[in-house]
């Protein structure tokens, strides 16, 4: 099919790449490299990989570093078809998408914030409520002791990586009679394919409740404690604040030198630093 | 005289000329043929979209199954469950809704333009209206997010983002549509109605409402069914206000998401069957667009006969 | 009721404009037309404004002469038959299809088939495969306008039918012609959903025309989408500016075409 | 002569910047028919069309000096929608409403009010007889009157004319789109309807005037050169301008 | 009788099922006036045009029987190009190309290769001159042409047929546009053109026709009633149909 002769073209393509890569080694070893790298993926991961492309512009000025959103599908299957050299994803591998030869590099460690209007006066929630709110078995902030009013659910586009950790971490997922795994996430949510949508919309929305990044956490939202945990990266950290998972980034087979120069800054001391002004570092 | 002393000059022209005939012959055809190649890239541009998005998309339908595809009332690409009805009431009442709000406005704008409006100000609402259809349609969605989004969440409760808002944006959006062409057929109509009527004592607005809007009519409808091909085609704009849930509305102050949005919003990361829904999506979307082509056709046809 | 209707519309216009101008203009200046963004979203348009460069350029390479072509074939060559009414269909059609079609059509054809990326080219020819149907119809409209009498004229001394085109039907439509590919200059502009899915969304400097870039519009919805609503309005209000412009250069040579005519 | 059913007096009218008629004087007697004459552009539709005020919807048209329908002026004494519906006008081209027949002769009745079925029936029958149409469509009133012949429809408009029961009927080159035997259908109308009616016809065509007109008034260049009894036009013109267009000398 | 220009015999034209032309026969003589005559869609201009092949523009044109243009065949034995170079025409609304005056002029040499520029200035003089207009226009040679009156352009677009030097002049209704003055110095310039060009007219005037032409032919629905000397078919018209059409009858 298709896919398969995908497959094997982007293997065939690699091997020359590769080859044409050690050519360029032997011959300059000595001088900078030049070239593009190229990421897509997870919208959470897109801040953090930005900012250490730009840190990593300083140190070799002649690779440019291409990063673009999409979701974490987006970037895992852009990985996989070659389309890009690097897929950002911020949550685990699928059980499929393990069969399909990836490299993973974790990242970092990320927190799922819970997060609300500034206003509302609700600031601590169990996972039972938010799995009720998120069912839409809730429908108004007065049956848990906030104002009379309807809430307004906001989710991610089926393809986020946020949106399918924090379903499985929350409870959120139903197994169907012929054993496709489904959200159960209320149907009328709203839907945004990125945190940065997400967040906006919870800003103008006073009823509103949805779920971010940590990464995105700022003053113009509200993040609810989780059983009286605040969501910080200590407490991530520490194993205490329950929605968390891994940042990725994801190669596929052997990649070019470029993308390894940026991967091993990426992992490496200056990378993790910038991690960790967000984000729980790897290392 | 002068003349033949003409006629000499050009009589040794003459002889030249056979040979050179022959030559501009042979060009002319070369030309023809060349003109015609171009004509024909619409031709197979629309054969090779049909056939790519055909190819990519029916295989999906069948695996899914016809009915439950188009039937089906739940999207979850995850769990591989593929139902389109949502998205096609979606389309349908977005479209619907902006017609209602649309062709009024248009159509009475048309009539005004065509018929009541003093010279200088037809001066002033044309240029509003070609800058109405030359406003990128994303400025148009930026403007419903912070503009009526907010509004109807303040004045009518529930998100804002919903199937009103959409139909508000989108019914700005075909007005240009239907005002351009109801107001060139509306000019079309032969003035001697006008004057027929006119003489008959009957008054202007008596005359445009019996007689001038009813022999426009045909080229009004071709109006409004090409603003319901732009309402139903419309993507950007749409995703940004209309909050994307892939439910079934059942208030005007519900969430939708329509057939383009489903497309735009998953054809990133889509792959597998998942990918394939997408272009079976396009392939429905396709379907409706292609009657919308050929109703517009049967109109402008009778409209000409 | 008439003039409300009319009113409504004015107003809109109107509102829309002044709302986003107000609030854009005054975030433009020289270093946010000629600065990169900064992070992912912020900062400066000048590689969206030089990708929208690359995209006009192209598409108004590719799509003009063919919609030129295809319009004279249709208006002077073309007997009402079979064929003729094929292409008709087939403009008609095209003219009809959604822009998001084009882009998955755009990149299933350009990106995947031809193994073109996300790229300036891909979005490119996708472009002008959609503004080939308002070229052809344009100019299709301008070679009509045109008086038959000078067709006429021009037959009727012996000249050949190429020469009757090229030398008096087509200086005289070329205003028509100019104002068509004027406006579709503003449709590039603002297209959206076709270009998102061909050239892709990098918000970095293309430096060839298979790089994949971000155009301003689809900038504008990325910023907009983002929530980073003080850049969004700046970069409508570049938008708005540069098709206000096109339109009304388009209605400078329409004047002038009216008053050559008369 | 009879009783003057139009009194014009120094009237003047303007297109912009350009004068269109001049300083015309001119007495229309009622129940007969008067033609006006003259080249291409001289200003005789624009005169008939002052005459129902058609030149309303013009835009930029000034008109100075006087008219006055039985003594009444029609600029300030009579209403635009009373005035033409005593001034009755049939068109150059035939001009039916893309509706069915039926429709079109009611619509003058309808428009001024009269919505009972019977009295609308017996309208449109009276105004088919009289415009001697009847006979032919009768049995086709729902039909659309776009499907009739050239001269039928423009029977058909002078009977939707006449169903407003108009004092006045002003007619534009009524027959310059007809064939010739239409054409004789519609002269003989003319002359049975100036029984009832005040008739004004403009023709290009002199014979046409000669046949049928009792009077004929000869324009030129916005000017009214001779106005008298058809006869003396035609046989003896006063003027030499009128001689030479009558011979056809110019025009 | 001159020698015969154009020898028609058994002419019909078709456009679709619709015969516009019936059985034609006909002799024109060489450098005289020859007049078209006949009510309105009789089929003058279809058979003018039907001269100089015109009507292959038209779509759905069936053309049966025989045009000969000094002997030859002007359907199989000329070049449609050479054809209309021999046989030049001049429209009823004159029709200027968009262009200056001179090259207005210049357009049919030029088509036809003449590319040097003294010999061009030499023909576009010479035939503003021959269509008496040079006068009037020497000045303003590289105006655009459109500036000028109407009939100022009409006697241009003559001057640019006279510059392709063809033998004949096909003239559909030329002064019917025109006022009376300009009208005129066309009927002058075409008596002064048949010296040496054989001129064929269609003209709705009458007068016209017997002013200017040295025969007439007299048409009505599509077939050719009587064709003789003018004078014969004005004084002594041989056919009933005539008779009533130059009488003013019909039409
Ligand atoms: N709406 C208008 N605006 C400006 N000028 C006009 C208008 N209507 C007519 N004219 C001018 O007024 C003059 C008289 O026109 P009118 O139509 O009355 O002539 P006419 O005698 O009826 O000619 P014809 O026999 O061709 O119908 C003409 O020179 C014409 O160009
Ligand atoms: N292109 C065409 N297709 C079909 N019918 C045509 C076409 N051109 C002319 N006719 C018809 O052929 C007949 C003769 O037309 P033609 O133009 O030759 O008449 P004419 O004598 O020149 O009339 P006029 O005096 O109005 O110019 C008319 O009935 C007309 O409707
Ligand atoms: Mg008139
Ligand atoms: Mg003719
Ligand atoms: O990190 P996501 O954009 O995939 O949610």
């Amino acid at each position: 099919t298709s896919q398969e002769k995908n497959i094997e073209e982007t293997a065939s393509k690699e091997e020359t790449v590769s080859q044409q890569n050690t050519q360029a080694e032997e011959n300059n070893a000595e001088e900078l490299l030049e070239g593009t790298v190229a990421m897509s993926g997870s919208t959470t991961v897109l801040p953090v990989a930005q900012a250490i492309a730009d840190a990593f512009s300083a140190v070799e000025p002649e690779i440019t570093v291409n990063v673009q959103g999409g979701g974490s599908s987006t970037g895992i299957k852009d990985a996989e078809a070659g389309n890009v050299d690097i897929g950002m994803s911020s949550r685990e591998l699928k059980e499929e998408e393990k069969t399909w030869g990836l490299t993973e590099y974790v990242l970092a460690y990320d927190g799922i914030a819970v997060v609300v209007h500034p206003s509302n006066p609700i600031s601590d929630l169990d996972i039972d409520t938010v799995n009720k709110i998120f069912r839409g078995e809730i429908k108004n902030w007065s049956e848990i002791g906030g104002s009379d009013a309807p809430i307004v659910v906001l989710g991610r586009e089926a393809g986020s990586g946020t949106r399918s950790a924090f379903e499985e971490i929350v409870g959120l997922l139903d197994k169907t009679d012929d054993g496709k795994e489904v959200s159960g996430m209320v149907a009328d949510a709203l839907t945004f394919d990125s945190n940065g949508a997400l967040k906006t919309s919870v800003t103008t929305q006073e009823n509103a409740i949805g779920y971010l990044s940590l990464g995105y956490l700022d003053e113009t939202i509200k993040a609810v404690t989780i059983e009286g945990v605040e969501a910080t990266v200590e407490n991530v950290k520490s194993g205490t604040y329950k929605i968390s998972r891994p940042l990725l980034l994801v190669t596929k087979g052997e990649v070019s030198k470029e993308a390894q120069s940026f991967l091993d800054f990426a992992l490496g001391e200056e990378g993790q630093k910038i991690v960790s002004e967000k984000y729980i570092p790897a290392k | 005289m002068i003349l033949p002393n003409l006629i000499h000059k050009v009589e040794t022209h003459r002889l030249e000329i056979p040979k050179k005939l022959q030559h501009t012959k042979i060009i002319e055809k070369i030309v023809e043929k060349f003109f015609f190649l171009c004509a024909f890239v619409s031709v197979s541009s629309v054969i090779m979209i049909t056939f790519f998005i055909f190819i990519k998309g029916s295989p999906a339908i069948f695996k899914i199954g016809i009915l439950d595809f188009i039937f089906g009332t739940q999207w979850n690409p995850e769990g591989e469950i593929f139902g389109l009805m949502p998205m096609i009431l979606g389309s349908l009442c977005a479209t619907a809704g902006a017609i209602l709000i649309g062709v009024p406005i248009g159509v009475l704008t048309a009539v005004f333009i065509a018929e009541l409006a003093p010279e200088w100000l037809v001066r002033l609402v044309k240029p509003a209206v070609e800058l109405l259809a030359g406003i990128p349609s994303v400025i148009y969605g930026f403007f419903g997010l912070i503009v009526i989004v907010p509004l109807i969440a303040k004045k009518l409760g529930g998100p804002g983002n919903s199937l009103l808002a959409v139909c508000i944006i989108l019914g700005i959006m075909i007005l240009p549509t239907i005002i351009s062409i109801s107001e060139t057929s509306i000019r079309t109509v032969p003035k001697e109605y006008k004057e027929g009527a006119l003489a008959l004592g009957a008054s202007h607005i008596k005359t445009i409402f019996t007689v001038i809007i009813p022999a426009a009519k045909s080229g009004i409808t071709a109006g409004i069914v090409l603003g319901i091909g732009r309402a139903i085609g419309e993507t950007m704009a749409v995703i940004l206000i209309s909050g994307n849930a892939a439910i079934i509305p059942k208030s005007v102050l519900k969430p939708i998401r329509t057939l383009t949005a489903n497309i735009a919003l998953e054809m990133g990361y889509a792959y597998g069957l998942a990918q394939e829904a997408l272009f079976a999506t396009g392939v429905i979307l396709f379907i409706f667009i292609m009657i919308l082509n050929i109703i517009l056709n049967v109109i402008t046809h009778r409209a000409g006969e | 009721m008439i003039w409300a209707a009319a009113f409504i519309t004015v107003g809109v216009v109107a509102w829309i404009l002044l709302y986003v101008v107000i609030n854009g203009i005054g975030k433009i200046n020289w270093d946010f037309l000629t600065t990169a963004p900064q992070g992912f979203g912020g900062g400066g348009i000048y590689p969206m404004i030089i990708a929208t460069c690359y995209i006009v350029i192209l598409t108004l390479l590719i799509a003009p002469p063919i919609g030129i072509c295809s319009a004279i074939y249709l208006v002077e060559y073309a007997k009402s038959g079979k064929i003729v009414r094929v292409i008709r269909f087939a403009t008609e059609s095209l003219s009809g299809i959604p822009s998001i079609v084009f882009g998955l059509f755009g990149y299933l054809f350009f990106v995947t088939q031809l193994e073109w990326k996300y790229s300036l080219l891909s979005g490119a020819m996708t472009l002008s495969i959609m503004v080939l149907p308002t070229m052809i119809r344009t100019t299709e409209e301008a070679l009509k306008s045109v008086p038959v009498s000078y067709r006429e004229g021009s037959l009727g001394l012996g000249a050949s039918k190429l020469r009757t085109i090229m030398k008096v039907v087509l200086p005289c439509a070329l205003p028509g012609i100019l104002s068509a590919v004027i406006l579709s200059i503003g449709r590039i502009v603002g297209e959206t959903a076709a270009v998102y899915f061909t050239v892709g969304f990098a918000p970095r400097m293309a430096r060839s025309i298979m790089d994949s870039s971000r155009t301003l519009s689809v900038h504008m919805y990325v910023l907009t989408k983002e929530g980073d609503f003080a850049n969004a309005f700046a970069t409508a209000t570049v938008l708005i500016i540069i098709v206000l412009t096109m339109n009304f250069i388009a209605n400078l040579i329409g004047k002038k075409l009216n008053k050559s005519r008369i | 002569m009879n009783h003057s059913k139009f009194s014009i007096s120094n009237l003047n009218l303007y297109y912009g910047d350009f004068q269109a008629l001049k300083n015309i004087d001119m007495e229309i007697p009622e129940k007969e028919i008067t033609a006006f004459i003259g080249p291409s552009g001289c200003g005789k539709s624009t005169f008939l069309k002052t005459l129902n005020r058609m030149n309303d919807l013009v835009e930029r048209v000034k008109i100075t000096g006087q008219i006055k329908l039985d003594g009444q002026d029609i600029i300030n004494d009579i209403d635009v929608i009373q005035l033409r519906k005593r001034v009755g006008m049939v068109f150059q081209r035939p001009n039916p409403f893309p509706m069915s027949i039926y429709d079109n002769i009611a619509y003058g009745p309808r428009t001024h009010g009269i919505k009972k079925k019977a009295i609308l029936d017996e309208i449109v029958e009276k105004s088919l007889q009289a415009a001697a149409i009847w006979d032919e469509v009768k049995d086709r009133l729902k039909k659309n009157a776009l499907g009739l012949s050239g001269g039928q429809q423009q029977r058909l408009c002078i009977a939707r004319a006449l169903a407003v029961e108009p004092e006045v009927l002003l007619m534009d080159e009524p027959t310059s789109a007809l064939d010739p035997i239409s054409t004789l259908k519609i002269e003989d109308l003319a002359v049975t309807l100036k029984k009832n009616y005040t008739i004004i016809i403009v023709t290009h065509n002199m014979q046409q005037a000669a046949r049928i007109s009792d009077r004929t008034a000869f324009f030129l260049l916005g000017e009214m050169i001779e106005f008298d009894k058809t006869e003396k036009v035609f046989s003896n013109p006063k003027d030499k301008k009128t001689e030479d267009y009558i011979t056809g000398r110019f025009g």
